[in-house]
């Protein structure tokens, strides 16, 4: 594994336009997202947030322009070194934590101890016997987290991690958040709920109808 | 000689399936070149 | 390339009236079958074209999973699309071959059997084509492509030998026919394969603009809300 | 993270699912029933009658019920986007079909299993042919159907209503094998010819397929 350059850009994106059919979701995203920093995306639904994040994750291709991440244009050498978190939990309901860790661990060829490191770092139970279809929503998005975490990535892609969870317990994933960012890592959180963040985030980057409208490293406060 | 009907009908069928595509794609022709003229507009 | 298609037009027009003339009055009359046996002419003619343009197909996918060229990706589009046409020129003229001829509509004879299982699967590769969502319904086509280019052989085998175990009727032609009739069949094929060509070019055009039309509809979705 | 450790880790964990759901087997079983019973009603034919159609009739049966297992492969995936849980990291895509081909077989494999009495009773079958024959065109003729109709529930879930989809598919490229499946069995209950060819053939449809789905899943799986 490569030393990370605390300098380098984690994302460099050029004139990355998305297109579903006739409906386009990004219009042309150029940015460069330099490493060890944590950006929150905001924007209205259909802003093209969740497309931003599947498109630096290598789930959509972009119809045109280039996106390179973690240094590499070809997102197959570099997916070990980053972590996905969807809004949809990304388990199967009729397994345990563990079990669904167990498994996406041996994707990543992850050890089952680090899988038990990653639940209790979510402050989960690695031992409880429950499917993780009948988890409280808090626990199922703390779950899906400690998946997105278990290989320790480089990138770390958030989509609404804190929705339908807990004040609590969000504030304990943020302060997770803030460690994971702290160790040099680089994190992507898109939410609704910027306030959680609002004291530790390095920069908001504000998108509307697919492009990026502005970056600034202070919360904007926008009258609701 | 009742034959010969079935020889008929083999090159007619023939003719009109070629007909109807050809109706279909002229159809689709037109279809994309009036979406043409509305995007110039 | 204007020129080029009038005189192609023009070649066909003259081939077919030729072939048309060849096929009714100048070929010999069969012995057994009769007048009937005339229709073999645009039968087996529109058979071998399908033909063509399915192996046109096959290598088209191949190609564009290789290379991923719109241009091939256009071809194995209208390839598949107009030989499916043609397919279906020779599912309906067999039976109405084999009625007079059999005393039956249909027949599970080989080569019939082989056409409608290529027709079965060009259909599913346009109906493919029609309904995919992906942003790579190329792709996804063009593999389909390729297993269907690798089925016909098995295909062919797995028929030609379960209609060898049972008595079948045998369409008189192959090595015993002709010289005159050969000459008149192969005139048949030249004049199909040219309006294959054409068919194929207007098809092409036609794709071609209806995808400038779609990508203008799309760039002019990004400006709108730019504003 | 080696290629047969991922195909064993997720041939495991679609098991339990199935286990734990019983979504696939219960309706493939039940299906199968009603085909068996519905065509035992249509037909009541005598023992010789029945040696010659009861091939045809009973790979029909499985053909269809299949269907339903093999649409119940990816679904499973879709659910709460656990695919591109698979998609995100860095495991190869061809350990995934392998795995599902495998499970689908054994699913299908159990219906077969628990369907050939009941088909052998309703039709009063008996084999006057070499009966060992069944095993090899049973095992041959199961993975034909299955690799690629699990090829093509993965290229239909990229369609609208993919359901439909699957049958328009994958019956007409599964025709080579259907004959050699049908014509096989036939073959050795009736005891007329041998059953040689079919086999053969359905041994070479199988190792034409194989291969060319492995070549090419990838990209069914990376079209998104």
């Amino acid at each position: 594994m490569p030393e990370i350059d605390s300098h380098a850009s984690a994302v460099t994106a050029e004139n990355v336009i998305k297109q579903f059919g006739r409906f386009a979701a990004l219009r042309g995203i150029t940015a460069e997202f330099a490493a060890g920093k944590m950006y929150v995306v905001l924007g209205d639904n259909g802003a093209g947030k969740t497309t931003l994040l599947r498109t630096i994750a290598g789930l959509a291709q972009p119809t045109r322009g280039t996106i390179s991440v973690l240094g590499s244009t070809s997102i197959k050498f570099v997916r070990a070194r980053i972590g996905y978190m969807a809004h949809p939990s990304m388990l199967y309901d009729e397994m345990t934590g563990m079990e669904n860790l167990r498994y996406f661990g041996r994707l990543y060829g992850v050890s089952s101890a680090n899988c038990r490191n990653a639940i209790l770092s979510v402050k989960l139970d690695p031992d409880l016997d429950r499917l993780v279809g009948q988890y409280s929503q808090g626990m199922r998005q703390r779950m899906s987290l400690a998946r997105a975490i278990l290989n320790d990535p480089e990138l770390l892609l958030l989509d609404e991690p804190f929705s339908n969870v807990d004040f609590r317990s969000a504030r304990e994933m943020s302060g997770l958040l803030v460690q994971i960012r702290d160790r040099g890592k680089t994190l992507f959180v898109v939410t609704h709920q910027p306030g959680l963040l609002e004291s530790v985030a390095d920069e908001f980057v504000y998108m509307e109808s697919g492009r990026i409208t502005d970056r600034s490293p202070k919360l904007r406060t926008v009258a609701q | 000689m009742n034959s010969m009907h079935y020889l008929y009908a083999a090159y007619i069928a023939t003719w009109v399936i070629h007909g109807v595509y050809l109706a279909i794609l002229a159809r689709k022709y037109a279809r994309v070149r009036k979406e043409m003229e509305t995007l110039r507009k | 390339m204007k020129r080029g298609f009038t005189i192609l037009a023009v070649v066909t027009a003259v081939l077919l009236c030729f072939g048309l003339y060849a096929a009714l009055i100048a070929a010999p009359t069969e012995q057994t079958m009769g007048n009937v046996q005339r229709i073999f002419y645009y039968h087996v003619s529109s058979a071998w074209t399908a033909f063509l343009l399915f192996t046109i197909n096959f290598v088209a996918s191949i190609a564009y999973l290789l290379r991923r060229n719109t241009t091939t990706d256009i071809v194995a589009l209208i390839s598949a699309e107009v030989g499916v046409v043609f397919c279906t020129v020779v599912l309906v003229t067999g039976p109405l071959w084999a009625r007079p001829v059999w005393g039956i509509w249909w027949t599970w004879d080989p080569r019939l059997t082989l056409t409608f299982a290529l027709w079965l699967i060009y259909v599913s590769y346009l109906l493919l084509r029609r309904f995919s969502t992906s942003s790579q319904a190329a792709v996804l086509a063009a593999v389909l492509a390729v297993f269907g280019g690798l089925d016909v052989p098995l295909d062919y085998l797995a028929i030609r030998w379960w209609r060898g175990q049972h008595p079948a009727p045998v369409i008189g032609g192959g090595g015993s026919l002709d010289a005159h009739m050969w000459y008149v069949l192969l005139i048949n094929v030249a004049a199909f394969v040219c309006l294959a060509w054409l068919l194929c070019i207007v098809r092409y055009r036609l794709e071609v603009l209806k995808r400038e039309v779609e990508e203008t509809q799309a760039l002019e979705s990004l400006m709108e809300a730019g504003r | 993270m080696s290629f047969l450790e991922i195909t064993r880790s997720t041939l495991i964990k679609d098991i339990r699912l199935e286990w734990r759901s019983k979504d696939a087997i219960n309706a493939m079983l039940f299906f199968a029933l009603l085909v068996v019973v519905i065509f035992s009603f249509s037909f009541d034919p005598d023992a010789e009658e029945s040696r010659r159609i009861a091939g045809g009739l009973i790979w029909v049966a499985f053909l269809f019920a299949a269907v339903v297992a093999l649409n119940q492969t990816w679904a499973r995936e879709l659910r709460n986007q656990v695919l591109d849980a698979y998609r995100v990291s860095p495991a190869p895509a061809n350990p995934l079909f392998l795995a599902k081909a495998l499970g689908n077989f054994i699913f299908v494999s159990i219906l077969e299993l628990l369907m050939t009495p009941l088909f052998v009773i309703f039709y009063k079958l008996r084999a006057l042919g070499p009966a060992w024959e069944l095993v090899p065109i049973a095992l041959l003729g199961t993975w034909a159907l299955v690799i690629n109709g699990t090829f093509f529930a993965a290229i239909s879930l990229r369609t609208r209503s993919r359901e439909i989809m699957l049958p328009l598919l994958l019956f007409p490229i599964s025709l080579p094998a259907l004959l050699g499946m049908v014509n096989a069995t036939t073959a050795v209950l009736t005891g007329d010819a041998p059953a040689r060819f079919w086999i053969a053939l359905l041994l070479a449809y199988d190792v034409v397929f194989t291969t060319a789905c492995l070549f090419l899943f990838e990209l069914v799986l990376e079209a998104e």
